[in-house]
């Protein structure tokens, strides 16, 4: 928001050749100095850090929130913001584990559905999909702010999430399910396999399709883009699909991991989803910014949690020391990316 | 052929094009006239498919046509260069060339390679020596401009309208782009050209079409037009254009300038400006020729406080040393800059005139800690009668005045704090003939009344036609002085070239 | 060599009812000679899952244990059980008598059968009432609400004219009572899910004027309740001992180090009807 | 931040002298049809809702959120947001109560200083107002967009609160304060009376002060405020202090209503604040919007959520209904000022 009117001074015009990349590599780079350095200091401290098993953890432990964060990457990047994914997130869990335990009745048609684990989860990230198409649609087509369309969103779909589940949790959904959160391939946990699998998708999209291009052009200049021919209402009701669908498939990881849907589930999940695309350098006024930079940013979130429970920190002080390394995170990527 | 019949256009209300005919022609540049806000633009956008709803018919090589959005027009091969810079900051030189018409890989990816490779191709043509890499933000306002032309070019386009391309771009860019039109026009392309600078005018186009008012008033050959004939035509009337006689008194000095020097933001080692020294009299008028990135703009920012800390050197208002920390003390001392960007430097559109008329002398409109309206609006009306600003009442919002009347209302801004040297960075670009001969007359009187004034111009004829003393800059140095009497257009323009190229 | 650590998990530590069981918890352990670490799990299981996952890889040897819910726990307790770590369960119970090693609990749902009679008593098997709620994606909420209802809702009488939700929290069921009140003046009890939205209640009842006639039922003992009751401004209250199931859970997992196995599997500590008849008592023991 | 790039289409110059004064008081008109479409439909629904007792209850509740808002609103017209206000009342609340119960006890002094009843007052709204204070400097200084600094802020001020109660409220603070929240002058609750001060202040303050005429132009167009000699960061530190001082009072009136100063108060409080702000009409792009169309959102809010509650909708599909409830009222919005 802050930064949308620039100044207008502009670099010199004799920049060498690969200046442009050289410059994307050290935006992604200043995140990784904050990294760096966060690891290091709990490294030193807690020998505990440094494991091969607190690393899967970590990741492991990362996977839902980088699945949100992707979705609100892109978002981002059109100059949006989406702040119904933790509602959402919960609103698909209990689907996907109400489906799955107890079909669906349709009293009505004196109808009754099964659904098998794979349809059951079709259906879970099908909702996520339209609850963020349903986003977008308000968005575009009545001009709603994308704070206050994804706010209202926040409180429908927890409300609806309360009613699907009338207040209880759904659980035990059986052995197949569970695997998606807990189990293991070649070594690495499903759920960093699923993690994995998003932002490699993603990068593809931002780098290497129309779509990403489109998304960037959007953020960066709303008008150009419409004159360019661009469908900017098109690209918006997708980007905010995308982000209900991640947001669906990081509440089946959530559920399934748990075994148990939680009404609940994914309370404020969107602020550390914001949080890692901001320290991972994506501006909140759109146009700039990488998914590889939300990795980093979601890695330094998990991380600092980790960091804080190995380091014996006081849950109050926990809260505390958190706020002001998210805050040291920005000012670093702020200094060292001062000439842009 | 393209016919444009009876097109009419309303906004909200406003008619913005009446009943309007127009005829391009395959082959020949047509140069659409008219002052600002006559409706060229909106006409454009009509052909173009940026706006689908209107009356009347556009009839395309026998075809009526009606595009529903701009990818339509493009498809049909009609394509424009917006007056406003449409691009995406932070994509790269040959991203937004291709934007909305990607090149694809088999796979569905992006071609990026052969986007490159075009995007060079169409770089070497317009002379822009740049890699196509690089990010648009980083260019220059000119070289943008001659990125929105390589983006029109791209397409092999029929029809080619050019909405003022050259309200950024300095002289010799100018000649590489009509050096592109001759090969257009030889292509047998229709091209539209406008533009409010009338040599060009003369120099390119073989037709024009003057608008007035949002309604055709003419149309006809270029040859035998004169200067004073498209003038009475685009205003209704005949205007008498202001010169100056220069007046070689020496004058009681307001403002001096001692070996200026300001760091590059962000190669510490370079300077932007380079040991700058000059003085200015007051009632004196002294203009600043450069070419694109010669530094003008950031000398005026300068003196103007804007470069707090990264600057050395010495600066004198009225013999009294002066440091600014932040434009808030340059403007204590007396200073005003009008900057180069009106919309984005110079107003807060949304707000009302009033508003931004007293915004740099708000304390002086309290009352015990609280404004007071009536001195607002004093003020206010005091200057749109002065200036003769054309706005329903002070409480018009800034966004709704034409560009040369909001021109005014950044000048009034900065009168309104009794200034005693005043900055003007580019005060006439994109201004109407009309509007720009009344901004001249109103710097001249300022002058008069004892201001010294600084005007920075990329317009040879301007710089002569406003100047007592003509300093050159090239590359961050002063490269000549030259009282007004003195200088040619070939003495200036040997001293703007860079010589380090 | 180094002292054993213990891992206190606490569903969260936003409400005090908490804090007292995290730390009494981690006081007792470290009284008897450990180290001890409060983990926040903020009414979120994923979060809890996450921090199983950390104890388990920096090497805590036991967990004492507040769940965020029955259900969705269980996997985490069986991750520790994975890990030959010892759970502890406080207050809260897991659905399964294979996860933990053992379970100290409160029995909210027969304690809210306890209060739901005595409600029943007091109003004369007749009247007007409203329903504050907790957290409606809260299983305490509903164990208490069912308890509660199990026995209330067999007297036709007995009319709940309103049943809302303020969260557990003090001022939100202060607000939301001074609405109900708009629309029922003439109600003559409030049974609320815990005593924050108690006292909340109780002070929108005192604003409207009508607390000498609007009886106020509360639940978890807190220390200002208790003070009410014997005041004459709540009429009764749950009382459940945060402190007693810590220490127990902090003493099993002591017991657990020295080579103890056969630990019950459910050790219910009763929840207590506290009314004017008995207050004293608890003010006593406090 | 969807209408940063608007359309550079100007409308007619020769528009009516009074259009831009009716057009202002029409963006008022639309909140109030929002409002008056909810009040009669509840009223309606409810005899109970027009009464004079309602209204005294409705205007008592919303009195914090009016606190809350208008120091939104201010930051929000700089093109800011905070995100923090929810947890500054918290903490501002409790060291009030903690100051007036326990006094302050430098044990490395060896002092105590025991608090009068304005001094614990004067000393939380010091602590907002510097917490708010902080923030601006943050986002000034080290140029950490707003929701990213008041993000940390909203996380650190929790923490401190946490750490200051140890977790507990601080209870039974005595009647002179207790009067603050509860009591009654002239017939109108005392919190009314604060919330309608502040009003009338802020609205003096944004119509008739340089204050808040630099605070339109910042958000209208910050690099034409900076040229314009106006020192941006002072004025911003300035709104956000104010916003923190805000909160503070918000925190003062929770706490006295409830003579107890909960740990957990204020939580998600910024998302109601930042609700009426946009009900209001207000952008959050910056530069528009009014103290009075955000007392309007206010009001809407705390009818709706007074209205649910007397229609006895269960807890759950109030949820539903709020967030429905809330586009309805940007949609009304948007729909009537197409034009602009
Ligand atoms: N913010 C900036 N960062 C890096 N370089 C800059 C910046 N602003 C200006 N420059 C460089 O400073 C030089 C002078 O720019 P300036 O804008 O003063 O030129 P100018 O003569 O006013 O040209 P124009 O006609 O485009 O305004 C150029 O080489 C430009 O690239
Ligand atoms: N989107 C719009 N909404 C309302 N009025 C508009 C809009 N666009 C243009 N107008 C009005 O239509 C008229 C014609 O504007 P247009 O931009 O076509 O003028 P122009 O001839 O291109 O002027 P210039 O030389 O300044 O570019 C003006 O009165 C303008 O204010
Ligand atoms: O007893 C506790 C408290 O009452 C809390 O307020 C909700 O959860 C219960 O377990
Ligand atoms: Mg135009
Ligand atoms: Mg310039």
């Amino acid at each position: 928001m802050e930064e949308k009117k620039e100044k207008k001074g502009t670099s010199s015009t004799k920049a060498p050749a690969g200046a442009t990349q050289y410059k994307q590599h050290l935006v992604k780079f200043q995140s990784l100095i904050a990294l760096f350095m966060l690891c290091l200091v709990i490294g030193l401290l807690s020998d505990k850090f440094f494991t091969v098993a607190n690393g899967w953890n970590v990741m492991r432990q990362i996977s839902v929130n980088i699945c949100i964060s992707v979705g609100m990457t892109l978002v981002v990047l059109t100059a949006g913001i989406d702040l119904s994914v933790g509602s959402i997130l919960a609103l698909c869990g209990a689907i996907t584990a109400g489906l799955l335990k107890f079909g669906l009745e349709i009293p009505a048609l004196d109808m009754f559905i099964g659904f098998t684990v794979l349809g059951a989860i079709l259906a879970g990230m099908l909702t996520g999909t339209a609850l963020g198409a349903f986003n977008g649609w308000t968005i575009t087509k009545f001009k709603v702010p994308p704070f206050v369309a994804t706010l209202a969103m926040l409180t429908i779909a927890r409300g609806l999430t309360m009613l699907w589940t009338e207040g209880f949790p759904i659980s035990n959904l059986g052995e197949t399910f569970s695997y998606l959160g807990t189990g293991w391939f070649l070594g690495i946990p499903l759920p960093v396999w699923i993690s994995g699998i998003i932002v490699l998708a993603a990068v593809i999209v931002t780098k290497k399709t129309r779509l990403g291009r489109y998304i960037y052009a959007i953020g960066g200049n709303e008008s150009a883009a419409r004159l360019s021919g661009i469908n900017i209402n098109r690209i918006k009701i997708i980007v905010y699909s995308i982000a209900g669908g991640l947001a669906a498939i990081g509440g089946l990881i959530v559920t399934s991991r748990l075994d148990s849907a939680q009404p609940n589930a994914g309370m404020s999940y969107e602020l550390d989803a914001i949080a890692a695309v901001v320290i991972g350098g994506t501006s909140l006024s759109g146009g700039r910014g990488t998914i590889m930079g939300t990795v980093l940013g979601a890695i330094i979130i998990g991380v600092l949690n980790n960091g804080l429970v190995l380091l014996d920190v006081s849950p109050f002080w926990q809260q505390v020391v958190k706020g002001f390394v998210i805050l040291l995170a920005v000012i670093i990527d702020k200094a060292n990316s001062k000439g842009e | 052929m393209l016919v444009a019949e009876n097109i009419t256009k309303r906004f909200s209300g406003v008619v913005a094009l009446d009943q309007v005919n127009m005829e391009l022609h395959f082959g020949k540049v047509t140069a659409i006239i008219g002052e600002n806000g006559a409706g060229k633009s909106t006409l454009m956008k009509i052909l173009s498919g940026v706006y689908p709803d209107y009356e009347g018919r556009i009839v395309y090589k026998g075809n009526t046509v009606s595009f529903s959005n701009p990818r339509e027009a493009q498809e049909s091969g009609i394509a424009i260069i917006h007056q406003e810079l449409n691009l995406i900051p932070y994509l790269s030189i040959t991203e937004n060339i291709f934007l909305g018409r990607e090149l694809e890989t088999a796979w569905g990816t992006l071609d990026a390679k052969a986007m490159r490779h075009q995007t060079e191709k169409l770089l070497r043509k317009l002379k822009l020596d740049v890699a196509p890499d690089t990010l648009v933000h980083e260019l220059k306002v000119g070289q943008q401009q001659v990125v929105e032309i390589a983006k029109a070019l791209l397409l092999d386009s029929e029809v080619i309208i050019m909405d003022e391309p050259t309200s950024a771009i300095s002289e010799s860019e100018v000649e590489v782009l009509f050096e592109i039109i001759n090969d257009l026009r030889r292509e047998n392309k229709a091209i539209v050209y406008i533009s409010h600078k009338l040599d060009e005018l003369f120099k390119i186009a073989d037709r024009y079409i003057v608008l007035r008012d949002g309604k055709t008033i003419e149309s006809g050959d270029m040859a035998g037009m004169t200067h004073d004939r498209i003038i009475q035509k685009m205003v209704g009337r005949g205007i008498t254009l202001m010169r100056k006689t220069p007046c070689c008194k020496q004058k009681q000095e307001v403002l001096k300038v001692e070996d200026l020097c300001l760091k590059h933001p962000t190669r510490p080692q370079e300077n932007l400006l380079k040991n700058v020294s000059f003085s200015l009299g007051r009632g004196e008028i002294v203009g600043i020729f450069g070419l694109m990135g010669a530094g003008r703009t950031e000398l005026l920012e300068t003196i103007f406080g804007l470069h707090g800390k990264q600057i050395s050197g010495r600066m004198c208002v009225e013999q009294q040393e002066v440091h600014f920390k932040s434009p808030a003390y340059a403007i204590k001392s007396g200073i005003a800059l009008v900057p180069e960007d009106r919309k984005k430097d110079g107003l807060v559109l949304g707000l009302d005139v009033k508003t931004n008329i007293c915004l740099t002398t708000l304390e002086s409109m309290e009352d015990m800690g609280m404004l007071n309206d009536s001195k607002e609006c004093n003020l206010a009306d005091k200057y749109i009668e002065e200036l003769r600003i054309k706005t329903s009442s002070s409480a018009q919002a800034a966004k709704n005045l034409s560009g040369g009347n909001q021109q005014k209302i950044v000048i009034a801004k900065w009168l309104a704090t009794k200034p005693k040297v005043l900055l003007l960075d580019e005060p006439t670009r994109g201004i109407d003939i009309n509007a720009k001969n009344e901004i001249y007359k109103l710097i001249q009187a300022l002058a008069d009344a004892g201001l010294g004034i600084i005007v920075v111009s990329s317009e040879l004829p301007e710089i002569l036609a406003l100047s007592d003393r003509i300093l050159v800059m090239a590359e961050g140095c002063l490269t000549a002085e030259l009282p007004v009497d003195e200088a040619t257009e070939d003495s200036i323009l040997k001293a703007a070239i860079p010589k380090t190229i | 060599d180094e002292p054993k650590k213990v891992a206190v998990i606490i569903s969260t530590l936003n409400n005090p009812w908490f804090v007292v069981l995290g730390e009494s918890a981690a006081a007792q352990a470290r009284e008897l000679g450990y180290e001890a670490k409060i983990f926040d799990s903020q009414n979120n299981t994923a979060l809890e899952a996450d921090h199983f996952e950390n104890a388990i890889a920096s090497g805590y040897d036991a967990i004492l244990f507040n769940p965020t819910d029955a259900d969705g726990s269980v996997s985490n307790v069986m991750k520790a059980k994975a890990a030959d770590v010892p759970v502890f369960c406080m207050d809260r119970e897991v659905n399964s008598t294979e996860a933990a090693t053992s379970q100290i609990l409160s029995d909210s749902y027969s304690g809210c059968v306890a209060m739901g009679k005595y409600f029943v008593q007091k109003m004369n098997k007749k009247g007007k009432y409203v329903e504050i709620l907790g957290l409606v994606g809260d299983n305490n909420t509903w164990s208490r609400s069912k308890g509660f209802h199990s026995v209330v809702d067999n007297y036709p009488d007995l009319k709940m004219v309103a049943q809302q939700s303020a969260d557990f929290d003090r001022n939100k069921a202060m607000e939301v009572l001074e609405s109900v009140l708009q629309a029922h003046p003439d109600i003559d009890a409030v049974f609320c899910g815990n005593d924050a939205m108690a006292m909340g209640a109780y002070q929108a009842v005192v604003a409207a004027g009508i607390a000498d006639r609007v009886q106020v039922f509360g639940f978890d003992g807190a220390d200002d309740v208790i003070k009410s009751i014997n005041d004459g401004k709540i009429a009764a209250t749950g009382m459940q001992y945060p402190v007693v199931m810590a220490q127990t859970a902090a003493t099993y997992a002591d017991e657990y180090f020295k080579g103890k196995r056969d630990f019950p599997q459910k050790m219910p500590v009763a929840v207590e009807l506290v009314k004017q008849d008995n207050v004293k008592d608890y003010l006593a023991t406090k």
